[in-house]
């Protein structure tokens, strides 16, 4: 036998996914967005999901798609509102979407701790604002911090470059972003591959993210940018 | 003689607080450039300072905007606009990117302001306006993070408010952090002084400005003139 | 007939016990390998699995020793030995490396023990004997952080002694983790129902483990002969 | 002006070093090890020295070097004995050198906490555990965790295969190991690395180190695992 983690459909690519899963979407604006695994998720017909992402999609693709459907009972992210965030500015002012606003650096530290399996972290960030209400406060050698859990998914969505059927995967330029620390954080761990390469022909020493973070790899090609 | 008002003075363009504000950051300094003037910063840089500019979606090393027909949709900074790299510029994950950030490896972080009180309180995520759902970004991350912050603002809000205040009515993205403000009239210092003014534009009297401004102002003794060029 | 006792009965070698173990892990496991015995399992691991092995260092696809003339000083597993890298494998950061340990995505770690308890506790990193300054390494990270253990050891220590015993001596690596224990004598699985004998080697009686093991023993309903051929 | 963080000498890769710092040392085993730096620090005379590094050095070089001659105070470390430790063996029984064990993942762990500003962590390693004595425990979510805090270097010493004038670093395989987090985790970085290479000539995906975590870097061509 051999490992392969790679997926010949979407379908398969997002199986099994159920009701009120925590998902983690890679991306920040639109480098880096897994578009088509999103696409496959709004097909696949899990609801009330909770997704994790820096940004609230924009347009009506994508993320966008699957808030526009309903889908999404609540996003945890950084910064909701950017150019073309018409759906979730729609939704979030009719009362349909819970909004939970995490300071950018934390949204991610708070899934790296979760993948590096801490109890929790003390963070410097947001210390005494509206953004650390109800969190414990503690003063560490002479500094404030407030407490922060881990933030794990169900499921991570990311989008790379390069792939193998042992799950390794590259990022292209800034389209890195999220995906590694959300690659990390999941029980399952999708990816969504530009190009899928023979075993060995990514060198061990350019692997992002090794393959023992990564469940499913399916192909698809174009990526630009999200679009 | 009349007394003076804002009327009888030039302020300065967007770009000339950014031109303003880039020939202050020193070579060899790695800095964040926030949304906004921050990010105009980029076009103005001194040419014989080599300054690294880090975008916290993970590039550190942006370079001039691409030329057309170049963009690359996988390059953008974190005002998700379209970018380049320099030699010697690198791609790092999002959890490596504010470990700069948050660690103090950052020597500045060049922010945008709603408010900014005289002890340095930094308001610039939210006016809990129910009309627009409030977004955070990496703002607190860099105000808490690097190790200086400037602002660059107008001086004040579109109905004449100062932005400079005693204290911040808007919810705070952090207290205490900002050590100096650009703004269209003036550079001020924040610190154990209070507000020390170290540069007004031509004709701007120290009364003219303390009127739009919450806080006392003292006046350096090395004050200058904040001259700016035509800036395209 | 006289008393069965251990001197009638062939143990396995340390590299039959690596053997038997080796047989245990399946298709498709990542699998962190301890020092001693743990270490000599990627000999033996059965060619018709995809297996993938990790070194806390920071290696991801371990393969087999490298050809004479071949080895490479920068390419060690954690026990400082020569190692090479599969096809699929990569190096990753130490803090990478304990992210994967740590935060559950191993399947598998094999640890070698001083004592194991009949609730899966680990004694494994120091004797508290004060002529031998104690070292841990990895494994309190890896006892807590893989999804299984399972412990490699001789069933007796030099002095004809249970290690797995009612409750550890010796200081705790980790509380109630080990699943499963491979020794030159038997197979045991450690759960709620107390310690259970898969396998013992053949002549073995139950009574002649049981006076050599702490805990109550009892033998499986499907029990079986721990049979391992000569192993190089 | 340019950066260029190329120094021409030992001396100068050293410089500044004050009595009682906290020095990190990466390597494992010998792999990564920079025993020319820890020659030029014996060299520079710093005294009463803290050092972090995973094993307590082999045979009479680089570290072991810096031990024999009475400059460490206390090593932290998670593996101080190993094949050819005769030096930290000799101090330790001694006791002229003070020992803090730290399980190895933790060791990383709390750098990393350093690098990114974190006041503490909550750890799930060693709890109840005699390594675990006199830290405060906790649980969350139904689980054990003790309390561990930052641990920061006043100096880094890493060993590094590329490094340019900007000071982004590779590593060599598995000497990469405790290089990246140390390089993060410290006030003043130097690399020592085998190979000088102008700027631009590391490719921008494999940067691992990226120059904003490194003050000096000098070039020492061979390393041959550390030896």
């Amino acid at each position: 036998m051999a490992i392969n983690k790679i997926v010949e459909t979407m379908e398969a690519a997002v199986a099994g996914i159920g009701d009120g899963a925590t998902v983690l979407i890679s991306g920040f604006g639109n480098a880096g967005s897994p578009t088509a695994l999103c696409h496959a998720l709004l097909d696949q017909g899990a609801r009330d999901l909770v997704v994790v992402a820096n940004n609230a999609g924009t347009g009506r693709e994508g993320l966008a798609a699957l808030m526009d459907a309903g889908r999404v009972r609540r996003i945890v992210c950084s910064y909701p509102r950017s150019g073309g965030s018409v759906v979730f500015e729609e939704l979030y002012l009719a009362d349909k979407l819970e909004l939970e606003l995490v300071p950018q650096g934390i949204l991610s530290e708070r899934m790296r701790a979760a993948a590096a399996g801490l109890g929790a972290i003390y963070s410097p960030v947001g210390v005494g604002t509206q953004l650390a209400e109800g969190k414990e406060e503690r003063e560490i050698d002479g500094k404030r911090y407030v407490l922060e859990k881990p933030l794990k998914g169900d499921l991570a969505l990311v989008e790379a470059n390069l792939a193998d059927r042992w799950g390794n995967l590259t990022y292209a330029k800034s389209a890195r972003n999220f995906g590694p620390v959300m690659a990390m954080a999941a029980d399952v761990t999708v990816a969504q591959a530009r190009t899928i390469v023979g075993l060995g022909e990514i060198d061990p020493e350019i692997v992002v993210t090794p393959g023992i973070f990564v469940d499913r790899v399916v192909h698809v090609p174009t990526n630009a940018g999200g679009a | 003689m009349a007394v003076q008002t804002l009327d009888d003075i030039t302020r300065l363009t967007r770009r000339q607080v950014a031109w303003r504000t880039a020939h202050d950051i020193e070579d060899g300094w790695y800095v964040n450039l926030g949304i906004g003037m921050p990010t105009m910063c980029s076009n103005y840089l001194p040419e014989d300072r080599e300054i690294v500019l880090q975008s916290e979606n993970g590039v550190l090393g942006v370079g001039p905007n691409p030329p057309e027909g170049e963009e690359d949709p996988d390059l953008v900074n974190a005002s998700k606009q379209l970018i380049t790299l320099l030699k010697g510029g690198s791609y790092v994950s999002h959890v490596d990117s504010f470990t700069m950030i948050r660690g103090g490896h950052l020597d500045l972080a060049l922010l945008g302001a709603f408010e900014v009180s005289e002890a340095g309180d930094l308001a610039n995520w939210t006016t809990n306006d129910p009309k627009f759902p409030p977004g955070v970004g990496g703002a607190m991350d860099l105000a808490v993070g690097a190790k200086r912050i400037w602002v660059l603002t107008e001086h004040c809000t579109r109905q004449g408010e100062p932005k400079l205040v005693k204290a911040c009515t808007y919810p705070l993205t952090a207290a205490g952090v900002v050590k100096r403000v650009y703004t269209d009239l003036a550079v001020l210092e924040l610190g154990d002084d209070g507000v020390v003014v170290l540069e007004m534009v031509p004709g701007l009297t120290l009364e003219t400005l303390q009127a739009v401004t919450g806080p006392e102002l003292r006046l350096a003794d090395d004050w200058r003139e904040l001259v700016a060029p035509e800036v395209g």
